[in-house]
């Protein structure tokens, strides 16, 4: 393998993943990959940006950032969209019963996660301002301890915060209701625009590989059951254990590729699913003072080119 | 009464050898007395004093002061240094002023005294300014006040006039004197001038080095005298005045090639 | 051998008044100023700034120009910046940190001194401190929010522990510079061992403690950002993370201008403090 | 006025050789140990730890027992952790952090004492140090991945940084503690600038200097998780961040231990090296 | 030849009262001169050598050595200081031997050097010792050897052998007087014991405090009458010595009170 990429990853349980974990991405594209872990979106693009990192997995809510930075990648594979593997969870005790009981609460999600985008576009569509309920972005570690101290009322968090909250919490909403209520997220691995010149059958077979682990997972169940080599290998290489990644696999909301392809998701150029939510995303962030401009167009950043090319 | 009853001292020297800095040395020093310790350098003079002012523990022998064993430095027992000690960041006056303000004398009270003490060794203009602005001597004198300034029982002094010249030094001499005369106090008192032993002590003890021990001892009254007549001139001049600093003179040369070159 | 000359007239009658000082030529700095070329140096790197955007040596996303950043303050000014005014967040974290710097110089001094004097201090107190300081506080920010909430408590007392240990250590590395020889005069004008503390040891440590205060107040800055990451609502460290997520790089800049500026101001002071108090050092 | 007694040969005749040595009362601690008492501490701090576990006075999720901890010190002992053995991650660090040090000892020392001495090192250097130093090294993390990119240079660049300025600052205020006179005695003997730097200024600064390095390293270890934070895949910071991202707190306290262990080798050291390098503390 | 010409130095005293430590001093140091400087403590004889040794800019006038002004301090003037300034972290051998090691002499020859002349002053056993294990005088006869360490062409002395015990002093007298015979240095040396300047000087100024000025110079010849019959009692004994002594004394006297007591 002569040829070198630095692939970013962040710490979602996919089934992809256990490629990254077995090496098959490496024998199957012919390249000498080297994965690296991240532990958000914008450290993800900042790497890019230095021109270390080629390819990375990255939420919508930091990729609408970084584009609308003038940042040139591309998505060419849509890892997840929003499943009920992310939820805000309201602590028992706290009085809100439903999402009417919101006001005058204190809720967390982590910060520039698309859960953050979430709760604020939840908060939004409800009537209700950052004044009258208070946001907290603060790490999920950080979320556990004040959620367990009573401290906050709630937590809008992915696993294994997810599972630690609803011991002594119930879901409210979860991430699925709210894309359903107008707030759309995803998460893609993007590919910088000078590596994707250059390099599209390395992204071909770089998604035929995910392509085939996808297929596995909605496939063959037993083989991402708790006690499966497939669990195991996740929890060696992301942390944690193998019932907590077999769980948080069982929430996620997966796209087939013929769906990610569609004009609906990536091939559709500016009406595409994903540029779709980009703009919107931005668009909002502004709104919040997080960014100071939103591009006309986000048909640039999205490329079903290596997934057709799989097809 | 202060007494030194069989003080010995060994300092650990480099590779394992020993230095024996003082060797059973017996000494008392009564209400009144003026005792002078007169020797070569390196002798053990230092080494003595420190011990009295608590500064430094016995190997063997013991220190009592009215008949409690010294336990360590004390207001008791005021010391002049043979080292500059005063402290940088304090004036002058507030440098003489220290021993009152840790008796918890008034800033005003222990003020007044203080600059009565410098008037007295002559530095009532610096009373300002800081120990680094002072020449070697004044600031000698500075620690002379300040030891003074606490009135303690007794005053360890070593070699406080080393850095005069000799009309300050005479100056100094005889305000320690008048001070010793009208207080009653105890003096231990460290010079390496013969003649500056035989003038002020009443007892004078003569210590060799290596060991240090004490070599001779003598029984004195020219300080009295001269607080009768006021006649320096007259009690350097006498013949016994001559005769004795002859002959300690002749036990400290007997001695030793150079103090410390014999091993 | 004869005398040469007598010259009590000749070189008698004072020179005029009012005549020009000398001190000793003295060792290193000793007073000559370094404002004038720290400004010019200061100069130069917003010049070789301005001039590394201008010629885009480095993306904009990464290095926005004076320009953009004084804009972007000008705004920030203005309207402020995730739900607070730029007034709220300077003030958030000044208080923060001067709060923490006070707790941590009330306690780090007399604890420092007392683990350089006493044996008991100094075995009990070193495991602890020793134990804590290395800790990176990002490793430990859970269980400082699980026992002191996600209030100002933990904020301040994450400070305080990174402050602490700087000022505590060279309190003690000052109690080492005490000269025996001084101490030994002030027990002998009668000192009790608290005004020994007091009058001897803490002037001679001063020195000594007042560039571990200088260090610590950096440490303290350091840590503002991880202490922020604690719910916060606003503060510097807060707005330059919210930033930062966001890549809104002018705004990290602005934060990083304010925070250094803040700092400045600290550094100076305690500059000032240092003349003031330890002017005899190197002179004793 | 008579001689009392000539008492030559009643006390000569040495007292019997291989004597109990004297010194002169220490000030403070003056070599007395603590270690047993420091022992005793740690003990009895880990003792609370496992009755506050053991009384379940914090949920187990954020405060483990010392059984737990050290279960599961052995299984990472044994398997590893996040896709690499424990020595590879202690490696790793050590290695950063190490070599950062040697780095900002190598550079920060002779600067420091630069600009002690020289008006046109302070003015130019000053602004670039008092600028980035309270810096959270948090805010600025970004910026080093785009500059220096994921690998080891941006690490160690981080940890570097972080730990030059107390170096620095203190190997400056080490310099004003240099006395004129001393300086003014090698001038006189003939010491040309460097010679004066290296025989009078090094080690009139050096115990100030050691305490800045002491201070330095704390600072390196407590820096070390944000350093780690940069796409990683070994150290203990890193594996301190990847267990707490799981919630994994007895592995976050194994990852603690394990920093509160290597920082301890490093003081001891230090300690070490000041008790040999300068003995003479307080005694000039 | 080392040129002082109206040499005038104001320190900036507290409460901005400027010091006058020295006024309009002039003064010739030639080859084979050794100059003797006595005065009141605190009238400047510090000061004037800080001035020779380049330690302190002069207010008004000039110094220059062999026609070139005197910039800074350097290695052509040795300096005995009247403060302790040995290195605490280096051994008494270490410390003699520093300037040779300045000089680029290896390591063997100048430990060699620093050996002999630690003989000379009595401190042989001592070459391994740290300063602070060792006393008053001790140090400063190692400061003595440690300028006579690098043969300088000008010896500046400040009050060396103030701390010394009487023989130790003569001891180190005759050593600096063999040391300046044979070698034909320059000396300035200070001191405070009009004897000593008598003694040793070729010639001797006198100096009188506030303003700091030469009030006496004289040229003597008692050293290289000491030189050539080795007698230092028959020269004390003197008449010639006596008077002497008797003259400065009163100039001394006659001046002030109490050094520094006078406004
Ligand atoms: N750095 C300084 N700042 C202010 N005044 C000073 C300074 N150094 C010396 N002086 C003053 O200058 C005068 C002369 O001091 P100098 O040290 O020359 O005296 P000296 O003749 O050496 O006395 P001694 O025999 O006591 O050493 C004194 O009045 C002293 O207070
Ligand atoms: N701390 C110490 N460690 C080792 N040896 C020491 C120490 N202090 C003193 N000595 C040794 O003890 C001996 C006596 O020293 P001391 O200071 O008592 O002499 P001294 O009579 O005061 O001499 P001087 O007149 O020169 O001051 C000397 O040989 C000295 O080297
Ligand atoms: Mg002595
Ligand atoms: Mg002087």
């Amino acid at each position: 393998a002569d040829k070198k990429v630095v692939v970013g990853y962040q710490t979602d349980a996919l089934p992809s993943s256990v490629a990254i974990a077995n090496g098959e991405f490496a024998t199957a594209t012919g390249y000498d990959i080297d994965f690296r872990k991240f532990n958000s979106g914008a450290d993800v693009f900042a790497a890019i940006a230095s021109g270390d990192v080629q390819v990375g997995y990255v939420g919508s809510s930091p990729f609408a950032a970084a584009t609308s930075r003038g940042l040139a990648v591309k998505a060419f594979y849509l890892a997840s969209i929003s499943g009920i593997d992310e939820a805000l969870v309201v602590r028992n005790g706290s009085g809100i019963n439903s999402l009417n009981d919101l006001k005058g609460k204190k809720l967390a999600a982590a910060p520039v996660s698309t859960d953050h985008y979430q709760l604020l576009q939840l908060i939004k569509s409800l009537g209700l301002t950052e004044k009258t309920v208070q946001v907290l972005a603060i790490p999920q570690p950080e979320i556990v301890a004040a959620f367990n101290r009573g401290d906050i009322d709630g937590g809008f968090v992915w696993d294994p915060a997810l599972t630690e909250l609803k011991k002594t919490g119930k879901v409210l909403i979860t991430s699925k209701e709210v894309a359903e209520k107008g707030a759309p997220t995803f998460s893609a691995w993007v590919v910088s625009d000078k590596f994707a010149k250059d390099n599209s059958a390395f992204l071909t077979q770089f998604s035929s590989v995910i392509n085939k682990y996808y297929a596995s997972f909605t496939r063959d169940k037993t083989a991402w059951s708790a006690e499966s080599d497939n669990a195991k290998a996740l929890a060696k290489l992301l942390g944690g254990t193998a019932e907590q990644q077999a769980a948080a696999l069982n929430n996620l909301n997966l796209l087939t590729p013929e769906a990610q392809a569609s004009a609906a998701w990536l091939g559709g150029g500016e009406k595409s699913g994903a540029a779709q939510i980009l703009k919107e995303t931005s668009q909002f962030l502004k709104e919040q003072g997080k960014i100071s401009e939103v591009l006309p167009s986000y048909a640039a950043f999205v490329t079903p080119d290596a997934l057709k090319a799989t097809q | 009464m202060l007494r030194i009853s069989n003080a010995s001292v060994f300092f650990e020297g480099r590779q394992r050898k020993e230095i024996h800095a003082l060797d059973r040395v017996s000494l008392d020093i009564s209400e009144g007395d003026f005792v002078v310790a007169l020797g070569a350098s390196g002798c053990g003079k230092s080494t003595l004093l420190n011990a009295i002012a608590g500064f430094l523990p016995l190997t063997e022998g013991s220190i009592t002061l009215n008949g409690r064993p010294v336990g360590g430095p004390g207001a008791d027992r005021g010391v002049v240094f043979q080292k500059d000690t005063l402290l940088p960041w304090s004036t002058v006056i507030d440098n003489v002023a220290l021993g009152l303000k840790f008796a918890g004398v008034s800033r005003k009270e222990r003020h007044e005294k203080a600059a009565e003490l410098l008037g007295l060794v002559g530095l009532a203009d610096f009373a300002r300014s800081f120990p680094h602005e002072l020449s070697g001597g004044m600031r000698q004198r500075v620690g002379i006040a300040r030891a003074l300034a606490t009135e303690p029982d007794i005053l360890l002094m070593d070699e406080p006039f080393g850095a005069l010249d000799s009309l300050t030094r005479e100056q100094m001499q005889e305000l320690l004197i008048s001070v010793w005369h009208r207080t009653g106090k105890r003096i231990f008192f460290i010079t390496h001038s013969i003649e500056e032993a035989l003038f002020l002590g009443t007892k004078v003890i003569v210590m060799s080095p290596r060991p240090g021990r004490v070599v001779a001892r003598y029984d004195l009254d020219f300080v009295r005298r001269f607080i009768e007549t006021q006649d320096v001139r007259s009690i350097h001049l006498s013949p016994e005045f001559a005769n004795l600093r002859e002959e300690i003179r002749d036990i400290l040369h007997s001695d030793h090639h150079l103090a410390g070159a014999a091993a | 051998m004869t005398v040469l000359e007598l010259n009590t007239t000749a070189e008698k009658g004072t020179v005029a008044s009012a005549k020009k000082t000398v001190r000793p030529i003295g060792f290193g700095l000793e007073g000559r100023s370094t404002t004038a070329i720290s400004i010019a140096t200061a100069i130069a790197l917003i010049a070789l700034w301005w001039l590394a955007t201008e010629l885009k040596l480095v993306p904009r996303l990464f290095l926005p120009s004076p320009a953009e950043v004084l804009r972007q303050f000008v705004t920030i000014f203005n309207d402020g910046y995730a739900g607070a005014s730029l007034g709220e967040h300077v003030g958030a974290s000044l208080f923060r940190i001067g709060l923490a710097a006070a707790l941590a110089v009330l306690t780090g001094i007399p604890l420092g001194l007392l683990m350089g004097l006493n044996r008991w201090a100094k075995g009990v107190l070193d495991t602890p401190i020793e134990f804590y300081w290395p800790l990176p506080p990002l490793s430990y920010l859970p269980l400082m929010i699980i026992w002191l909430g996600i209030g100002e408590t933990s904020k301040i007392s994450l400070l305080f522990l990174a402050m602490f240990a700087p000022i505590c250590l060279s309190a003690q590395a000052g109690v080492r510079s005490v000269s025996v020889e001084r101490a030994n005069a002030a027990k002998s004008l009668g000192a009790k061992p608290w005004q020994l503390f007091i009058h001897i040891v803490l002037p001679s440590a001063l020195p000594e403690i007042l560039t571990g205060v200088r260090i610590a107040i950096g440490v303290g800055w350091g840590t503002l950002v991880a202490a922020e990451l604690i719910a916060s609502t606003r503060g510097i460290g807060f707005l330059i993370m919210s930033a930062a997520q966001f890549l809104a790089t002018d705004v990290v800049f602005v934060g990083i201008a304010i925070i250094s500026l803040c700092a400045f101001g600290f550094s100076f002071t305690l500059r000032l403090l240092e003349k003031i108090l330890v002017p005899w050092k190197g002179k004793s």
